[in-house]
Order: structure tokens, then C-alpha cells, then sequence
């Protein structure tokens, strides 16, 4: 205990997670600090190639070993399963109506790709190692629960809500194409390729997501600070228990299939975090009446802070334990 | 100088459903738009601003077509089937418009 | 298609005049505004652009609401309170708008 | 409150010849306009967007003009000058406007 | 001063300097380079963050000596006092209404950051330390002389310029959060923080403020063409004397704390610079009848390139000399 | 052959092409992926700041051989007579009307900075060194090829196409601009200057560089997606034909001259590359009846690819056997 709160202190005191606290704050504070859309934009398509690129050169360096195939399997597993889990429990506990609990489970079985990266960066701090086809794992995660979550649904009512042109935005939105577009470019190229692109890639990594993540906290802070109030306790109760199950849910996945500790953390961790990209542009298009605001907000403004400050020292501290590593 | 009639449509609309709209559009035979970005606005969904966005859910974009009357409602009806579940704003001004060969 | 006739009110206006305006409109119950962003323009203070600027106190943005003409005047008068002493271009135009059940 | 009747006229056309416009526009004594950037459309020419584009060739811009009813002629002959050759469609619309001083 | 003058054209044959000639020079000749509004604004975060960490971080290094208070105390009054001055130079030497006299002074009293970190890069350059708290100082600066200014005016009239909405705006605008935020984050994490964000914001550096000050070259070169002839030879003069003044107050200031000479360097800087992000913003709100493009273009057009080329090589002298450093 | 195919193996697995096929395919699946624009303008004023600036301090290091007066005259009447090849080849092989033959031949007179950039960074990895006056040549060859188009077309007609503000547009058009003047401030300021910058325009470069073609390739592949086949078999053939034309015009000029290999490749590259930047927003002004989706995507969707991949291994293998390098 003691551990995980010195580790959860450590991992607070970093200029990663400050930057975070910092954009959260100057938002509460209604400061009119803000970065522009495209730098924005322009800093995740950074953070998605490098950390496709680092996966690919990483597998085509350390070899795949048996577990890619169970990994990637459990990761669908995961990624179609949580919603129905995440859905009765918001049943349960707020009262939500069905489409809005179907679409906030959406995300929860889904990824959020920045969280991966932050736990990423703090294994690497650590000096824990990781498998690195879970940048593939995370890719193949993005879109089963939005298949989930579209079925809570349509077993409800009889209108189709997924055409062919929306499958092909979800399995080819630009997030999963950059992702494995990069792994395959760091796969080919492999060791050369990653020295000849690394002070690009590598070096000024941590410094970009510090900027990144201050304008995540903006845009977070913003967004609690619009609808103070429009959520329920029981679902900010939801926000924060979810990702603890899913992590559970991810660390079992593991144990079954034999990862490394690192690898355990980010299976934990993805299938603890909810996205905010993929699904909640697929269901403003799929499920239109549900309400964005729920969403986005528990996603964005509970549980993607609390994975970053609490969430990722917590998965930690339990998959060491848990592993023996 | 020599101007025609002709009608302004200003669809507002959420930046993921541009292309379904424009799909439409062209389906019916509208083939001329011109595309703004929304940068902010308030609704009845509360407001919103898309500084630092990086998800396609957000923000929304205006599509505007200049159109000869005898085809407005076509337009309007292509138009009100992609627009008619989803949070969108359509509307319609008289406008002179020079050069009409272009329409 | 059935329309309804509106009111188009663009209110073209220093950024960083934009929260305060936004905030009048809402004081006034006009919750209904989409912004575009102003990249550059002229007026008697003559020319100016949005490129390479970092400054807040370059850059305008257009307010356009649409708004059932009963409610007009609330909406003139919240926006000029504001605009007043500032620069600030204010329009109305006549529209039909599809679905007036959401204004 | 008390309103004016104007023109709104607004100018849609490509980004390379905003300067060769806005400079025939004040030759012409309009030195009142705003800029609003295009980030896409369709035409004759098929459709096109500026995203991720570079080239100073693509991209189309907005150029608007609130002017008085007896001006817009003199507004109106400026422009088609440029805009003649060149891509490019002009509309004209009834506003009023608060303030008219300003114009 | 034959001292002087090769200080003066060392510093002109840097990269940095002559970027922003080439971004005024472009201007000058009608040239459609640009830089995107987004990437200006990006960069300007990109070196706000930087500066400020770097600043927290080396007070987390070295300690705060005795002078940090009356170095902040100094920054106030200098903040508050120079528009004082200000305006009566500018009541004596131009024909500016009473209004833009203020909105002017306000400009002057206030701080320039880029000027901050361009005599930054030059201290290092030449390797002159200086205190890290020298950023807390500077985002002290930037506010102070907006009150003095308004004040300046509601002397003349009775109707009030100040609301609370505008005060929270000017002490909790972007920059000042950003620089004291980084600061605050550079200071919890040290040099560890330091290290791990190094690659990111102290190795390219330098580059940055290249891109950077080529983009406020081609800003300030379209002021200068477009308003041409606007500005009389009396404003003119002041735009070069005023900096000149501010700065010897500076360093009367720092030689009475007892600065290192860095330090009394970048204290002279800072009062010999003046602001055109925060106070502008300030003025269009508060003073909406002072014309935006004399202050704009004094700010912008005059006095910050004499700063960048003349200014910041002649501080460094004057510090030397008085300071024995 | 072997050579040249195990060459362009080679250079097809590097991050760099790989990154632009990932771009055309992203575009040609119809993904969503995007740059925004800020993004990619900002990234190509930093490729041609660094580009140009390092041309400037290799220069000031090696200083400037005899060849350098020959090599930019061979560059002016590449520039202006390739168009004259270009022109009359169309007119054999595709039925494209005059003013779109002249349009599309003053792109291919004229020069793309980017594979040229490209060209420089297969040099690198491959330990070719080159004349760093180079960038001073693509510099020069940008404009001239514009002039032939536009007389090509006055021959036919009487009507003036040139004006002073066209002409001025085109020769102070910004990625000129910048090129020149980041070339200029590298010279000025030499190795001390290279040095200071060199973590900001050296080591990140390739990584750079890798995103901003994957851009390229979006923007490519959107390009013939759109235009599926409107350019006949005539037109295609001809934007493959002619860089080898080109290159070959460019490898005579540099034996001619003496330049090394490395600058022989260069030299083949510029004559063989298309513009996309400068020449059709000329073209827009000046011929605004041409076609742009023709010359676009001849330039843009057809010859740059196969410079990228196919032609600069080709235009390595052979200036070394021509020069013997
Ligand atoms: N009356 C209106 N006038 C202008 N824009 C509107 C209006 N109502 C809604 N909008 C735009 O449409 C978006 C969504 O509206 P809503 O669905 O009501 O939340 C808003 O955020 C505005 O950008
Ligand atoms: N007649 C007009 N039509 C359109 N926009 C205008 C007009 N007058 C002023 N503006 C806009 O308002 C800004 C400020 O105008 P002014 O206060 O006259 O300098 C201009 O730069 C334009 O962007
Ligand atoms: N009817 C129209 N309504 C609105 N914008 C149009 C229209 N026609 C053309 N445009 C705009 O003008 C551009 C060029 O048109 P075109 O020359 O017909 O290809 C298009 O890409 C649109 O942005
Ligand atoms: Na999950
Ligand atoms: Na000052
Ligand atoms: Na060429």
C-alpha cells in the first residue's frame, strides 16, 4: 500500500503528469490558455507514429514470440466483452437510458491511445520492459466495442444502425492506420530505421506528450467545467470503478497467456482506459441520440485523469505483484 | 451589371456527417459547394469550442450551395435526409448571383 | 418541404470580444450561435491578416445566429451593449429555415 | 433599435487572387471587407480540400462585403474585373445593418 | 565601444537575429512567405513552456538566494512605475491624444518574452549565468503596467475601464499561466525532470526560436508597410529612447538587489521591452478608442527589433561594466 | 540492373518512402487520416529553412569551387528550355489542348523541393557528399520554366500573361524566399552557426521528413483518387518519361561541368522533379483556362512517386557510373 502510494507520488511528480494537472486547472481557472486544433491534430499524428514505429522496430528486433496470436485474441475478447459488463453496470447504478449507456459502453471496451503512451513512458522510466506487439493489441481494440455496444442496442429495437460506410470508418479511421501503418514501417525497416528517424521519434518523446497532455488537460478541465453538474454520482462512481475492472479483467487476460510484467500493464491498462477519439465520433454518427456530453465527460474528464494519476502506478504495482516481476 | 436569382443554402452540420452530406448532395445532382469550418458555437447540447480538439467527434463544418429555385428542393431533400436524425441547421436566402451560366 | 421564416444575425467582432458577447447573448436567452473564424479584412483601421499573428488582440470572429423574429430585438439589443464602443459589423437577414421546432 | 438597408455581397474565389481583389477593391474605394478561409468544396472542377495541402495553389477564399445599396454597383464592376477569368462565384444579399454610420 | 560594436554585430551574425531580418525583410519586399497561425501560436507555446520549466528546474538546482523578494519587488514597481514615464515622454515629444499616450505606456512598462529568451540565448551564448527565478520576474512584469495605465487614464475621466471579468483575463492570460505553470513544474522536478525532458525543450532550442522570430519578422515587416509614415519622427524616437531608459532603470535596480550580471541583464531587458501579446489584448478591451496600430507598430515595429539587434548586445555591456562582471 | 534494383529495394524499405506509401494508401482506402494544413505548411517551411541553411554552411565550410557559376547557368537553361522538350513530347503523345500542354510543361521545367530534399537524404545514408551550393541551383531553377510556359502560349496568341505583380509573385514566392534566405544566413554564420541549431535542423530532419511525406502521399493519393482516369494512357506514360528525360539533360550538363557524383545526382534530380508548389499557383494566375487537376496530378500523383522510389536509386546508379563515384 504504502508502495503504491509512493509510487503513485513518484508518478504525480512528473512533468508528464504536471502538465496534465496544469491544462486541468488553467481551464477550471478560466484562463484563456489554449493550443490550436492543428498543433493539436499535428502533436497526436506525432505520437501515434512514434509509437507504432518503436512497436514495429521493437518486434522486429526481439522476434514475436508465441503469445502475439493469444494476445491479440484476448485483446478482442476484451475490447468486444467489456461493454457488456460496463452497460449492466451503468444499468445498475445511474439511470441512464439505454442508448446513452450503450454508447458510453462503447468506450470503455475500447482504447484511449494516449494513456497507452503515458504508460508506456512510465515503464520506460522504470526500466520495465514490454512485448512490442501491444501497440498491434491496442490497434485491434479500437473497434470491437463499438460492434458491442451498436448490438446492446439493436437487440432493443429493429433499425440498422451500421452500414457499410460507417464499418470502414471505424476500422480505417485515421488513429488505426497511422498506429499500424507506422508498426508495419517500423517492422520493415527495424533497428536501422529506428536509428536513422530516432532523435526524431525518441528523443524529444516525453517533452512532446508533456505539451500534448496540457492540452488534454484543457480540453478535460473544459469540459468538466461545462457540465459541472450533468453527471450523476452514480456515474462518476462508474468513471472511476470501470477502468478498476477492466484492468482486473486485462491483468487475468495476462496471467492466462503468460505476458511479461510490462506487457501485463499496458493489457491492463487498455482495457482500463476508454477512448475519446474512435468510438465517440462513431457514435455521434450510429447513435445520434445519445448524448455526447455524457460521454465525452466521463471519458475524457473522470476516467482518463484518474488512469493517469492513480490508474497507471495502481496497474503497476499490481501486475509487479501479481507476475513476480 | 446583369444579375439572376437564385437561392443561398447554408447547411450547418457535425464534420463527421460532411461526407454523407456531400455524398448526397452529388447523388442529387448538387455538385456545387463551398465548405467553412464552425470553429464554436452553443446549441441545446450546451456549447462547445474546437480549440485544441483532436477527436473527429467534435466541431462542425457549413456547407453552402448557391442553387437555381427550380432545384432548391431537391437539395432540400437530400439534404433533410442525412440531416434530419443529427443536429444540423438548414437555411435558405434569396440571392442575385452574377454570372448564372456557372449554375 | 415546409420552411419558416428567421432571422439571420451575423456579428462580426474582435476576438477577444467573443466571450463577452457570447455571454450577453445567453444572459438574453439566445443559447442558438455557431462562430466562424475572420482570417483577415479591412475597415477603417485598415487592412489586417491572421497569419503568423500570436497576439490575442488580432483576429475577429463571426457570431451568426439564427432566431425566430420575435426575438430579434432581445438579441440586437444584447449584441449592442457589447458591440457599442467596440469594432463591430452587425447584420440581419431574412431566412427560411427547415425545422423550426429547434429555435 | 433603428436598421439600415445594405448589401452583403460575398466574393468565393481562389486564394491566389485574394490580393489582386482586395487591391481592385480598394482602387475602387472599398476598403471594407472580411476574409473567411474556404476548407473545401466541389465545383466543375470536381471537388477538393485543403487539408494537408501545402501548394499556395489550392484553397479558395471568402471575401465579404457589407456596402450600401448605391455603391454596389462601383463594388460589383471592381470585382467582376478579377474575377472574370477565373474561378470564382459572387452573390448579393438584402441586409440591414445596425449602425450604419460605419459605412 | 569599439566593445560595443563587435557585441552588437556578433550577436546580428547570429542565426537568430538574422532569421528575423530575412522575416522583415520578406515582408518588406511583398514576399508571401508565411507562417500559419497555428504554428506561431504553437511555437510561442512550445518556448513558453521551455523557458519556464528551464527557469523552475535551475531554482530547484541552485537554491533561491536572499534577492529572489526584492528582485520580484523590483519587477513590480518597475512594471508599474515606467509607464509613468512613459506616457509624459509621450505627451512631450508626440501629438498622441491622452488615450493613446496610456495605451502606449502600458505597452512599455509591460514585459516582451521573446526578447526575454532571445537575451537568454545570448547569456548562454557568451556563458553568463543568471538567476532562474528571472522568469518568475518577468511574468510579475507583465500585468502591474496595465493597471498603472488604465489608472493614467480614469485620472482624466470618471467612468470605469476596470471589471472583474478583465482583470481575471489579464492575470490569468495564456502566458503568464504557461510561463509561472512550467516554472512551478520545473521547480517540483528538477534536474530529474530536467533530463527527461531535455532532448524536447533545450536541444533545439535555439532552432525554434529561429522559425520563431522569422514568423515576428514577417508580423512586424507588414506592420511597418502598412502603416508606414503613421507613426511621426517623435514616436519613433521615443520607441528607441524609451528601452534605453527602461533599461537603466533595470539596472539601477539590479546593482541596488546586488544581481549577478546575467541577471541585471535580463531585469534591464525586461524593463527595456515591451509587451504585444498580453497588453494589446488588454487595451482593445479596455481602451477600444486607442488606435491598436500605434501601439502595435511602436511595440512591434520599432522597439523590438532595436531590442533584438542594438538593444540586448548594449545591455550586456552596461552590465559588465557596472557590475564589474 | 541488379545494382540498380538491389538500390531501389534499398531505398523503397527506408521510413522515408515508406511513410509516403503509407500516405497513398491511407487516401487511395479512403481513410480519414489527415494533416492538418497548419501542420504541413509548418512542417515545410522547417524543411526549407534547414535544407537552405545547411547548403549555406556546407558552403561557408568548403567554399566555392569554380563550378559554381556553370552549375546555376546550367540550372537557368535547364529550367527554361526543359519545358520546350516537355511541351512538344505532349502534343506527340496525348491530345491535351495547347494551354494545358504549356501549363503541365512549366512544371516539369521547374523544380520539387521535396525530392529534391529526399534525393539529399539517400546521398547521406548512402556517405555521397555533394556541392552545398545545390540549394542555391533549385533555388534558381524554380521561375525561369514558368517564363517558357507562359511564352509558349503568348506564340500562339496575342494577349499578355505576365505582369509586374506575377513576376514578382513568382520570384519573391515564399519557399524561394525562405530557401535563399535560409542559404544566406548559413553562409553568413558558417559551422558556428550549424552548430548551434544542428539538434534542431541536423538530427530530427529525416524523422521530419517521414511525416511530411506521408502527408504528401495523402494529398498524392487523394489526387488520383479523385482523378481516376481523367489523364489518358498518353499522359501517364509521358509522367514517367519524362524525368528520365530530364535527368538524362541534367547528367550531361553535370559532366559537362565536373560536378562530383553527389551533385550530379542533384543536378539530374531538379531537372527531372515536377513543381507542385510554385508553378501551379503561377499557372492559376496566368492561365487560369489550364486545367489544374491535369497538371496536378501529373506532377503530384504521378512523377513524384516515381522520382521518389523508382527514379532517384536510377539517377544514383547512374551519375556514379557516368562520373565514375
Ligand atoms: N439558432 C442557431 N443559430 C446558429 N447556430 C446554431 C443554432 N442552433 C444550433 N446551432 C449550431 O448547431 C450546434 C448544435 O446545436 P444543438 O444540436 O442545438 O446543440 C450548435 O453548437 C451551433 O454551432
Ligand atoms: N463594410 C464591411 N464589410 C465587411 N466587413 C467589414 C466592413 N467594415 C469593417 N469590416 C470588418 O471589421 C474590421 C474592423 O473594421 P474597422 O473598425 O472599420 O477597422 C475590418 O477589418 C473588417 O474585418
Ligand atoms: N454553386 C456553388 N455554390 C457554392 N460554392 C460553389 C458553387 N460552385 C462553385 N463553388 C465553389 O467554387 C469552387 C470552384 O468552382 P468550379 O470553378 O465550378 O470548379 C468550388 O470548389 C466551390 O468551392
Ligand atoms: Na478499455
Ligand atoms: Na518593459
Ligand atoms: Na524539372
Amino acid at each position: 500500500m504504502a508502495d503504491i502510494l509512493s509510487l503513485a507520488a513518484d508518478n504525480l511528480l512528473s512533468p508528464v503528469i504536471l502538465s496534465f494537472i496544469l491544462g486541468v486547472a488553467a481551464a477550471l481557472g478560466r484562463s484563456d490558455l489554449s493550443v490550436p486544433e492543428a498543433a493539436a491534430k499535428g502533436m497526436s499524428i506525432y505520437l501515434l507514429f512514434a509509437i507504432g514505429f518503436k512497436g514495429g522496430a521493437s518486434v522486429a528486433d526481439h522476434g514475436v514470440d508465441g503469445t502475439l496470436i493469444a494476445t491479440i485474441g484476448a485483446g478482442l475478447v476484451l475490447s468486444a466483452g467489456l461493454p457488456l459488463v460496463a452497460f449492466n453496470l451503468l444499468r445498475i447504478m445511474t439511470k441512464m437510458s439505454r442508448v446513452d449507456a450503450a454508447a458510453v459502453a462503447g468506450h470503455y471496451g475500447s482504447i484511449s491511445i494516449v494513456t497507452f503512451v503515458a504508460a508506456t513512458s512510465v515503464l520506460q522510466g522504470r526500466g520495465i520492459s514490454s512485448e512490442g506487439y501491444m501497440v498491434a493489441v491496442a490497434a485491434v481494440m479500437e473497434a470491437p466495442a463499438i460492434l458491442s455496444a451498436l448490438w446492446l442496442i439493436s437487440t432493443g429495437g429493429s433499425d440498422r444502425r451500421m452500414d457499410g460506410t460507417l464499418l470502414r470508418e471505424i476500422l480505417l479511421n485515421g488513429s488505426i492506420v497511422l498506429l499500424v501503418g507506422a508498426f508495419f514501417i517500423g517492422l520493415a525497416t527495424g533497428q536501422d530505421g529506428l536509428a536513422s528517424i530516432s532523435s526524431f521519434i525518441v528523443a524529444p518523446f516525453t517533452g512532446v506528450l508533456c505539451l500534448f497532455l496540457l492540452d488534454m488537460g484543457l480540453v478535460a478541465g473544459r469540459g468538466l467545467r461545462d457540465v459541472r453538474g450533468s453527471l450523476g454520482y452514480g456515474a462518476v462512481a462508474f468513471g472511476i470503478m470501470m477502468p478498476v475492472i477492466g484492468s482486473l479483467a486485462g491483468l487475468a487476460a495476462a496471467l492466462l497467456i503468460g505476458l511479461s510484467t510490462g506487457g501485463s500493464v499496458l493489457l491492463m491498462v487498455l482495457s482500463a482506459s476508454a477512448s475519446y477519439i474512435a468510438v465517440p465520433a462513431a457514435m455521434r454518427v450510429a447513435l445520434p441520440e445519445a448524448n455526447p456530453s455524457i460521454y465525452l465527460t466521463l471519458s475524457l474528464g473522470i476516467t482518463f485523469p484518474f488512469n493517469l494519476t492513480v490508474g497507471i502506478p495502481l496497474y503497476v504495482t499490481l501486475a509487479q505483484l501479481a507476475t513476480g516481476g | 451589371m446583369k444579375t439572376h436569382k437564385a437561392k443561398r443554402v447554408v447547411i450547418t452540420i457535425e464534420a463527421i456527417m460532411q461526407k454523407r452530406l456531400t455524398d448526397a448532395l452529388e447523388s442529387a445532382g448538387v455538385t456545387g459547394y463551398s465548405i467553412l469550418d464552425v470553429i464554436g458555437g452553443s446549441g441545446r447540447s450546451g456549447p462547445w469550442t474546437s480549440e485544441g480538439q483532436i477527436s473527429r467527434a467534435s466541431g462542425m463544418v457549413q456547407v453552402i450551395c448557391i442553387i437555381r429555385e427550380e432545384r432548391l428542393d431537391t437539395l432540400i431533400d437530400a439534404a433533410f435526409d442525412v440531416v434530419d436524425k443529427h443536429i444540423g441547421v438548414v437555411t435558405i436566402t434569396d440571392v442575385e448571383v452574377l454570372r448564372a451560366e456557372r449554375f
